[in-house]
Order: C-alpha cells, then structure tokens, then sequence
C-alpha cells in the first residue's frame, strides 16, 4: 500500500537566495538536515500569500537539486515559473524571508542498478529536476543524453553546471529561438532506434510525457516520468491529484500522483483516459 | 485554577476532545498520522464509504477560490471489504476513534452498508453523508428532498438497532435546513453534521468551459464558513437537544469556538488540513485556550453559549 | 483590428456596457459620482425602495469574512416619494442610466411600487428584489418560496405593462433555484438578476453572542463568487433565452468574464466598491481587453460560452 | 443633503515612516497636495492586506496631522492601535510601502469664530485628531485644555509637540499607571461648572462620547464629538456606519457616520438608541 514520502516534514524554512533565470526564478531554501533525504523526482509543498492570504492551498514544485555545505547547511534548489498568483507570489519573496514547506514529498526516479544508457526529456521547467538526476545517473556510470524543450528561449532551463554531467544535451524551441526548432519530442525515435536507450526520464508538460509513453510504447525502453496533476494538499489526503493508471491485474484505478508519484511508470498510466471519467 | 473538561458527546458516543477530522479531507487517516497521533485528537470521520469500489469523477477535481476551494471527488473509493479489510484495523490499531462516514446511492444502499458495519467492532459512531445523488429519483441529492433524507436515515436506524448513534450530514443547499434536520432526527438521528460543501462553479477562462472536470463542485473552507455557523445557529435554535457536528471553513481555535458557541458539540476540520496537515492540533489547543481564558469549565457550558439573552 | 461591440439588453432595455452597479452597493449614486462619470457605466441599479420610508436594523451592520462581509442593512431607505424627488431627478441629470430595483413587505407593496414608477421617465427597467420577508406568510422570505415569487412577479407584471423590463432578482438560499427561476419568467419576468447574498452569520467572540444587530446577515463578495457563476450557469442551461444579470464577488475583468461565459448578459458590482470606488471601471476596461483579446467581436458571442460542447 | 467630502480622492501613498509609540504605531504618509485639503476630524480609509489579502473592506483612520513641507511634500499622520488583523497588517508596514488611500473623507470639527475657552477629550487612539485641532484652535485665540484618558499608560498618546498649543493636560487610567486614576469624563462636571467652556470636543470611544452627551445635556456647552461605528466602505455607499440622529423635524433618522460624520453634534445622536431598532 502507497503511503505519503516517510521522509516529509512540515518545517519553516528560510530563502537564501532567489535569482530570475530566463522567465524563471530560481530559489534556494534552507531546509537544513532534510536536504539529504530528497531524492530527483520528490517535490515540496508551500503556502502561499501569507498571512492574511486568500490562497488556502499549498503549491507544489519540484525539487531541482539539493545541497549540503557546511556554511549553509542543507539547501535545495526550486525553478519557479511566475504562472498564477501563488507562484508570482513565491517569485517575489525575498533573502531572508520565510515559508512554510512540507519536504520532501512523492516519490522517485528510480536509478538502474546497471551503467546503461539512459535519455533525459524535460519541458519547461520540468527539466529542473533532471539536472540532479544527471549527476546520480553519471556518477553510476551510466550514458546521459539530454533533451530540453520549450515554446520559446527563455523558458529553457539550463544551467552551465548541470549540463557537466551530461554526456550530450539538444534543445528544441517551438519558434526555433534556440537550439533546434520543433518539439523537443521529434528526436526521441530515431535516438531510440540509433542507440541502445534503455530508459527515458522525462518531466514536463502531460501532452509530452503522453507523447514519450507512444514512442516507448510496445519498445523495451523504460518509460519514467514525474506527472503534474493539480494538487489540493500534496500529502494524500484529499483525491484531488488522481491519475488514472492499470494495476497488476489489469484494472485501472485512480491514484493519488503525490504519492504515487510524481514519478510513475509511464506505460502504465492511462494516457487517453486522463480527465475522463473512468 | 480548575482543569477544563474538553470532553464531548454525538449521541451516546463520549470523546476526549471535541476535534474531528471532516469527511474526505484525511484519506484513511495513516497519511496524517505522519504529522500527529491520532489518538490525540478527538476522532477521525473517514471518508465516505460505499458498498463498492469507485473511480470517482475525472480530473481536474479541484479549484482554488478567494479563501476556499471546489472540489469534485465523486465519492473515489475502495468500497466497504477492501475498507473493513484495510482502513479500519488501521485505525483501531492507533487507538484512534472512529466515526464512519458512509455514502449511497440508494435507500437500500445505506441500510446495506450499516448491516455490515453493525458487528465491525471499534467503531464510535456512524456519520451519513446524504449529500449524494439518489439514482432512484432523478439523481436528485438526498439531503435536497425531505422525504428520500428521511428514508435513508430511517433505513439505517433500523439495521443498526440502538447500538451505534447515528450522525445525519446535511447539505446546506437547501430552502429550509430546519426542516430537513426535523425530518431526519425524527427518523431516528442522534446528532447532525453541519455543513457538507456548497454548490459551486468556476469556468477556466482558457478553455471558457467550466474548470472541473464534474462541471460543479463542492466549495469549501473559510469562504463558506459564515453559512456554516447559520447553519448551526439555526438548527440548535430549533432543537437544542440535538448534538452537533459542525464543519465549514474551520481553520483555527476562534472559529471552532464560534461553532461551538451556535450549537456545535464538536467540530471537523476538512480544508484547513489540506494547507496545515497540523491544523486540527492547532484548533485544538487553540479552542482550550480559548475556553480556559473566558473562564468555562467545560466545553458543554460554552455548546449554544450564542442563544443566550444578552442579559445573562 | 474590428472594434467590440460591448453592448447588451436585458429585455428590451439596451445599454451601451454590461456592468453595472448592485443594488445596495452604489446609494443614490451620488457618492461614486466623485470616483467616475456615472454616464461611463452600463448604469446605475439604485438601493430597493420601499413604500414608506424604513430605518432599517440596528448596528453593529457589518461584519468581515473570509474573502467577503456580511450585511443587515435591512432595507434601510427614504421610501418611494422621496426617491423619486430626489434621486431619479440627479441621476437623470447625470445622464445615467438606471435600473430602479423595488422591495416591498407584500404581494401588493410590490404592485404599488409598480404603479408609481410607470410613469417615471429616464428608467430603463425594474429590478424586483423578492428576497425580502412576507409579512403576510410568517416573514417567510418571498424568493425562497416559488408561488410567492411566482405572484409578486405577476403583480408587476400586470400593474406594470408591457413597457418597463423586469428583471426579477433571486436568492441562491433555495433548494431548487431553476424552478423559482423559471416561475417568475412565466409570470412576466424579462430577465433574471443572480445572485442576491447568501444567509450567514459570524459569533462575535468577545460577547459569545451574534455580532450582527440583525443576528444574521447577507454574505456577499469574492467569497460567494463560485456560488454565483454556478447559479447563472443552472440557469442559462435551463432556460438560455432569458438574459441574466449576474452579481456575487465580481471584482475584476476575469471574474465578469466567468459570469459571461456562464451566461450573463450583464455584470453588477457591489462589494468590490466598498473595497475600490473604481472597481466598476476597472472591471468595465479589464472585460473589454479580455474579450479583444480572444478574438470576440461581440459581448454577445462570449454569453453563455461555456455551455458550448467541448469541441466547438 | 449630505454628501460625501468633495476633496476625497483615491491615491496609492507612500509611506515615509513608521514608528511605535507606546502599543500605538505612528505612521506619516505622503499624500501630496491632498494634505492641504484635510481638516481635523477628517479620516481617512485604507486597503489593507495586499495583492492576495482575504480582506475585502477598508480601514477607517483619524488623520492626526497634517504638515506640508517643501522637502517630502504634503503627509499625514495616523496613530494605529494593531486591533485586528487588517490594522495588525498596515503596522508592519514600512518605509517606502504604498497605501491605497481615499482621503480626506467625513466631516471636520466646527471652528468657534470667537476666541471661546474650549474642552478637548480624548481617549485611547482618540486623542490622535486632538492636537491638530489644538493647534487651530490655539491660533484662533482659544483657551484650549485637554483630557486625555486610556485603561493604561501605554494607551496614551500625548506626544510632546503637541503639547504647545494646549494650555492645561490633564491624564486619566483605570489602573493609575499615568496622571490621575480613573475616568477621563470625572472631572468633566467640575470643569464646566468652575470655567465658561463653550465647546468639548471629544474623540473616543463611544461608551465616553455618550457619557459626555450626559454631562452637557441641558447645558449651554455645545459638543462636538468624532463618533466611530464599524464602517464597510466609508464613502457612503453601504449604510452601515449608521448613527441614530435627531433630525430637525423632530424625527430620528439613521445617518452614515461616514459623511455626515465622524464629526457629529453629540446633542442630536441619540445615544440610548445607538445599536437597538428604531
Ligand atoms: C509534482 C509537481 C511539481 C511541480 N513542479 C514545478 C516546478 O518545478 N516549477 C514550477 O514552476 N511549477 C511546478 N509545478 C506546477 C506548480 O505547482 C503550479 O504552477 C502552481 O501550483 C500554480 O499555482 P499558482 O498559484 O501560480 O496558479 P493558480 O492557477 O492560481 O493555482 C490555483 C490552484 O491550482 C493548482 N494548480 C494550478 N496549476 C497547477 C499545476 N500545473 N500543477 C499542480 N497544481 C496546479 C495550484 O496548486 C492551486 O491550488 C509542479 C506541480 C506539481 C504537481
Ligand atoms: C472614523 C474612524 C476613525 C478611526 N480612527 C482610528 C485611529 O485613528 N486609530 C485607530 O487605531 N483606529 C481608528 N479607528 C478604528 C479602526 O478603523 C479599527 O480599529 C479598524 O478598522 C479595525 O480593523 P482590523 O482589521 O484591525 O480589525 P477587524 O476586527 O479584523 O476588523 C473587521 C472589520 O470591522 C471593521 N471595524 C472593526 N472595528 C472597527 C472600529 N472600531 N471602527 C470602525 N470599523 C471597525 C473594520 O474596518 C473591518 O472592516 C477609526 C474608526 C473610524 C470609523
Ligand atoms: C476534497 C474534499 C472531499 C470531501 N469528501 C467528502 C466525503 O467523502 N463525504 C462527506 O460527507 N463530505 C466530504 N467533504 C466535505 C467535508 O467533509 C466538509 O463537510 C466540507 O469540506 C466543509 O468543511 P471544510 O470547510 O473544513 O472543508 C469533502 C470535502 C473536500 C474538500
Ligand atoms: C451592504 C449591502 C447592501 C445591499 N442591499 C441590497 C438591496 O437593497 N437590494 C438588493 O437587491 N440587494 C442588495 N444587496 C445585494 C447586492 O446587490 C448583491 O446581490 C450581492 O451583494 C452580491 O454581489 P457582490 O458580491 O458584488 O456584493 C446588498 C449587498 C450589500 C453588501
Ligand atoms: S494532492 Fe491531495 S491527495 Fe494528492
Ligand atoms: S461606511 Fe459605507 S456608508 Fe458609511
């Protein structure tokens, strides 16, 4: 039985720095020991708007790469996109300034026990957490290529450093203003067919992680990719983040993708019927 | 300085604490139970159970509104074996009382699922959600028609016998609330739930269709909260006797004691959770503050404390 | 570029913009009348009148809640005759449009009213406010009971004649809003006004006793707004030909738009004000930038959107 | 006919400096050329809470003083008590942030054209608007003594400045923590009978405006009180700021404390009925 990240805890947790990158803001937060309990692919879970705050919800982002150094403590990195008004509000939080987080939270990319050649595919800024995966992928051996996409330059990300620990990195943009244009979907057959990919990592918008899962469909390709469903509580208790995925003796049930996920098998979630009813 | 008596009663069920988690808004319990013992607080009110398994309604199931939230589950669960099999023993084993919410689609769905729940042994008290579409009339909800409440609550009084007490849940969408709490006490309910969530709607303006994927949902949280304390005000004004489980927009000690002071016996706490997993602890010890500082000695003597004349 | 059409009617009344003030929100007019040009607005839907002139209830009146406020003003105004010495004459003056909205204890107060604005000049249709107690049914509030509404409708319609619209305003505090809806269109009403406030109250802790002078109190404001795009959603479907004006939390372009895509014809603006003298501009400009940019040539297209199938 | 003051006008004001003061905080703001258009009496009315605040209603606030210097423009002072969260919320507001504000708004305290011995009582925050009167007063040749009262010593505000232009202070607490012990209305009686006061101008709560309205009533003492009644909008447009007043036909009628007050003649409010139906 699935039960909520046995790691998380609610925790106040002060922002060490929050930058813009491109149309994005990259955040640092000290969440001290907790750092070394996140794994790529977990997520957190914030509250919004303050104190007086009409928002009720927490927000939910993912964990793009933790860090232990002796002077801060542990931190970990969050690329936010300024998308409604709780996210424009975290975007505007300052040094110094304190959030309620509950982390780590969902579950993880799982990582080949074997040195093999693996394919990373981010959208937006879901290839946040993909640079953190790199380097545990890297650092086991095994071969990274990466693909980054978005409708546009300013929403890729992709920092210098990430990009060290993979072996080759390509970027799409839908209006061609960086790297290839076209979908960063396009490549992923003939790489497939070209190499001996044997599992694609992906994080992003659902019509790219649906589109992987018919690539890799009926192929030996592991298909892991971290969903995005809207999230009321994150910690499993209200049945908002659902997803409908087939179960070991055939049925298809309704999963909780925080606690299921975000990171799921992509063969088995039910691409079609996703906000159908079942 | 006296201690004060934070107990309370649903009917002939006695709780430690007046503090309940809401229907819907705690899963099976063992997700909050990683924030705080659920023995600690009052009871945990399990999601509503049906006699069958449900995939509940499709994504997306939730809005956020201005201090609120829509949601649109449609009842997502495992069904009563794989619930008696799993969640209750869970439950039984953290000492945590329980009250089982259940849920039909029929008048005989409830008595069907009270017969079974009648031998399950643990269990505090009976919570029946009524605001569910009755398959047999149009889908028309229960709780909206005086007539199909009353029968579901009847139907269930008479499987369960005298043993566990019964708790009607009443939609507040409704012309004349008193009435329907008239009409369901009568057939046989100890103690009432105030308030399930209010019909709502949002339209995403990308799509310019309505935003969740059941259309309407069920709004929530401190939005509704002032019609929730109506609701209680004027049913408890009506039948003073009559317990009260209250919930709507309860986020914190205040706003358990102004429920408490419009009739409330206890107080579930759904969407506040969702933001704060730690928000029925903190009602909790914000409400005895409360109570100690203006002097009660016990919950009860706070319970309708509004009714009073000013004089007194 | 095409420029929008932005008008709309409601009955037979046409005005050059959809948004207009709310009944109770806007005084005699006069007031806003420092914060914009009266004339820029769809029009001026003035406070109910009575008959007679009322003090309306006691103090405290107001209370804040989440996302919103309560009210129990209690229909506090000067009565008809002076109304119509003062008020109509200013507002004509100003070139504003106006909507006289009218509330009366009986099926009869409602006639009278009626009768006495027929021969007003420079009004552009009657808003019948039925949320009102019946002093000749137990104070039983007229929109909660269909036949009530049903025959207060029906004597304005009849005392009125086919020249002035009516909109008939309603309660959403009713089981079944579509039936009271479609009762008042067959007995004359042109067009519909949702949602009036809904019921609530808030314990003021400091006395544990109501904190309204009126006990209870109409919620209005961001708060109530999923309560309302529901109505006007229920509504539109049911019965698309009618035109709705729609109120309940709108505060921004955005929140007009949902109104519209539900449904609505027009937008009223009341708690908004209270908060920004200008919301009603605001609203009035962020609407219109909103549909230009989604490609509408007309209000008129957007009205009801959201009741088109997916695929359109 | 009342209506509402015809200066008001609604600007975004920035605030130049927040100060605690006892459990007061004063706040100067700038507000430009309205400054010179504010009389004491006048309020003023403030969005509080932000972007994504859950407060929907305004503020009300007693315009303490107004200066108008070359250097930072016209301002305004505001005496705060942090009462509930939207007041708790415009106290921690700093330096450079800016306030919605409509002002000035209501009516202002009645000049006497003589130069007449006059009685200025305030409590709590009350005594906020009295200074400024005061000084008015003073320039108009008036004999001006002043009451000032509070439960407690941190509730008084007497700020020394403002001290100048008044020629006898009296304070009053419950406890005794500050001046005399007891009512800031004890002496009142004493004094009218001892000196020729004209006029008390009185700002406070309402349970001591309606105490003074006993004190005076069938006297020749006219007072001139700045009333407070829970206000939703304060322009005038929601009637909820009512006040029970005698109109001159002998009828009562309730009238919006936020045009056809604060200031108000305490002879005609009708005390006994302020919170019951007519
Ligand atoms: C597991 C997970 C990881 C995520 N990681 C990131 C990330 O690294 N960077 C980033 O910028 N965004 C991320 N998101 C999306 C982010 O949660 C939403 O953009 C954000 O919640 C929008 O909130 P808002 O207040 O800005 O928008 P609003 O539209 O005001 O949000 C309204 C409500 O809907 C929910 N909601 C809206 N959009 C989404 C969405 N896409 N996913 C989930 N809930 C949503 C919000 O949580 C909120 O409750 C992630 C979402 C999930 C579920
Ligand atoms: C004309 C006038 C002048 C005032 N001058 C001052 C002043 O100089 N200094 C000062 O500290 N306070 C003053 N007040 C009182 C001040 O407006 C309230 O303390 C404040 O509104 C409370 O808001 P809150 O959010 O802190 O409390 P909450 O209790 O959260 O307020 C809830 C709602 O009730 C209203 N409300 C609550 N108490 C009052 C009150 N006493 N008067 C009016 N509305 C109220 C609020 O405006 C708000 O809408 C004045 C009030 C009025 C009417
Ligand atoms: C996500 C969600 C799911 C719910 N599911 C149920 C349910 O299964 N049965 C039920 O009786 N009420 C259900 N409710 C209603 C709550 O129990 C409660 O009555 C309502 O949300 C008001 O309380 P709140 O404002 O504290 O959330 C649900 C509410 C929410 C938000
Ligand atoms: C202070 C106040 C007074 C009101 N008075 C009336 C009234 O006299 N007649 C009426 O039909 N509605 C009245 N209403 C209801 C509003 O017109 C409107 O229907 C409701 O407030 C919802 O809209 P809102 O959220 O924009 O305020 C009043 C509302 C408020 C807040
Ligand atoms: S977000 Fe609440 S269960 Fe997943
Ligand atoms: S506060 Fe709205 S009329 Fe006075």
């Amino acid at each position: 039985m699935s039960t909520i990240n046995k790691n998380a805890a609610n925790v106040r947790a002060t922002i060490v720095s929050n930058k813009r990158v491109g149309q994005y803001f990259q955040l640092i937060i000290n969440i001290g020991e907790l750092a070394t309990v996140c794994k790529p692919g977990n997520f957190v879970a914030i509250n919004v708007g303050g104190a007086n705050s009409r928002m009720v919800l927490r927000r939910a982002f993912a964990i793009s790469r933790v860090s232990t150094s002796a002077i801060s403590g542990g931190t970990m990195e969050l690329i936010v996109a300024p998308h409604g008004q709780g996210s424009k509000w975290l975007c505007s939080q300052v040094e110094g300034d304190e959030l309620d987080v509950i982390v780590p939270l969902g579950t993880a990319f799982g990582i080949p026990t074997e040195p093999v050649h693996v394919l990373l595919v981010g959208g937006g800024y879901g290839s946040a957490p993909l640079f953190g995966l790199a380097e545990l992928l890297n650092a086991r051996g095994c071969r990274v290529d990466m693909l980054l996409g978005a409708s546009t330059a300013a929403k890729i990300y992709a920092p210098m450093e990430g990009k060290r620990a993979v072996n080759s990195l390509r970027i799409y943009t839908e209006d061609g203003s960086m790297g290839h244009k076209g979908r960063v979907t396009d490549p992923i057959p003939e790489m497939i067919h070209d190499s001996n990919i044997a599992v694609i990592y992906s994080c992003g918008p659902m019509a790219m992680l649906s589109a992987i899962d018919s690539i890799t469909r009926g192929s030996d390709v592991v298909h892991q990719c971290a969903v995005e469903e809207s999230m009321a509580c994150g910690i499993g208790i209200c049945m908002t983040c659902v997803l409908p995925v087939e179960q070991e003796d055939g049925t298809v049930a309704m999963l909780r993708t925080c606690i299921d996920g975000p990171v799921m098998d992509g063969s088995v979630v039910q691409w079609e019927k996703v906000g159908k009813a079942l | 300085m006296s201690t004060l008596d934070f107990s309370t009663t649903l009917g002939n069920a006695w709780f430690p604490t007046p503090t309940f988690t809401a229907s819907g808004c705690a899963s099976s319990g063992r997700e909050l139970a990683q924030f705080f013992d659920l023995a600690s607080i009052g009871g945990v009110v399990t999601k509503s159970i049906m006699s069958k398994a449900r995939s509940g309604r499709p994504t997306p199931r939730m809005a956020e509104t201005p201090s609120g939230m829509l949601n649109s589950i449609g009842l997502q669960g495992p069904g009563l074996d794989a619930f008696l099999a799993k969640d209750i023993p869970y439950l039984v084993e953290q000492k945590a009382r329980i009250i089982v919410s259940i849920a039909g689609e029929t008048v005989e769905e409830y008595s069907t699922l009270a017969r079974k729940l009648r031998a399950v042994s643990g269990i505090s008290a009976l919570e029946v959600n009524i605001s569910c579409p009755n398959v047999e009339n149009r889908g028309l909800v229960f709780a909206c028609d005086p007539e199909a409440s009353r029968r579901v609550i009847d139907g269930v009084r008479r499987t369960i016998g005298g043993e566990l007490p019964i708790i009607a849940k009443l939609s507040p969408d409704v012309t004349d609330l008193v009435s329907i709490a008239r009409g369901v006490v009568d057939a046989g309910a100890d103690a009432l739930a105030l308030i399930n969530t209010v019909l709502g709607m949002v339209i995403n303006l990308d799509t310019m269709r309505p935003h969740l994927g059941g259309k309407t949902g069920g709004l929530s949280g401190p939005a509704i909260r002032p019609i929730a304390v109506r609701a209680v005000y004027q049913v408890h004004a009506a039948m003073p006797q009559v317990p009260i489980l209250a919930m709507g927009g309860i986020s914190n000690g205040r706003d358990a004691l102004e429920m408490i002071a419009a009739g409330a016996s206890g107080v579930s706490i759904g969407t506040a959770s969702f933001g704060n997993p730690m928000a029925i602890i903190a009602v909790q010890d914000e409400l005895k503050a409360l109570l100690t500082a203006k002097g009660f000695n016990s919950l009860r003597q706070a319970i309708g404390y509004a009714h009073r004349p000013e004089s007194e």
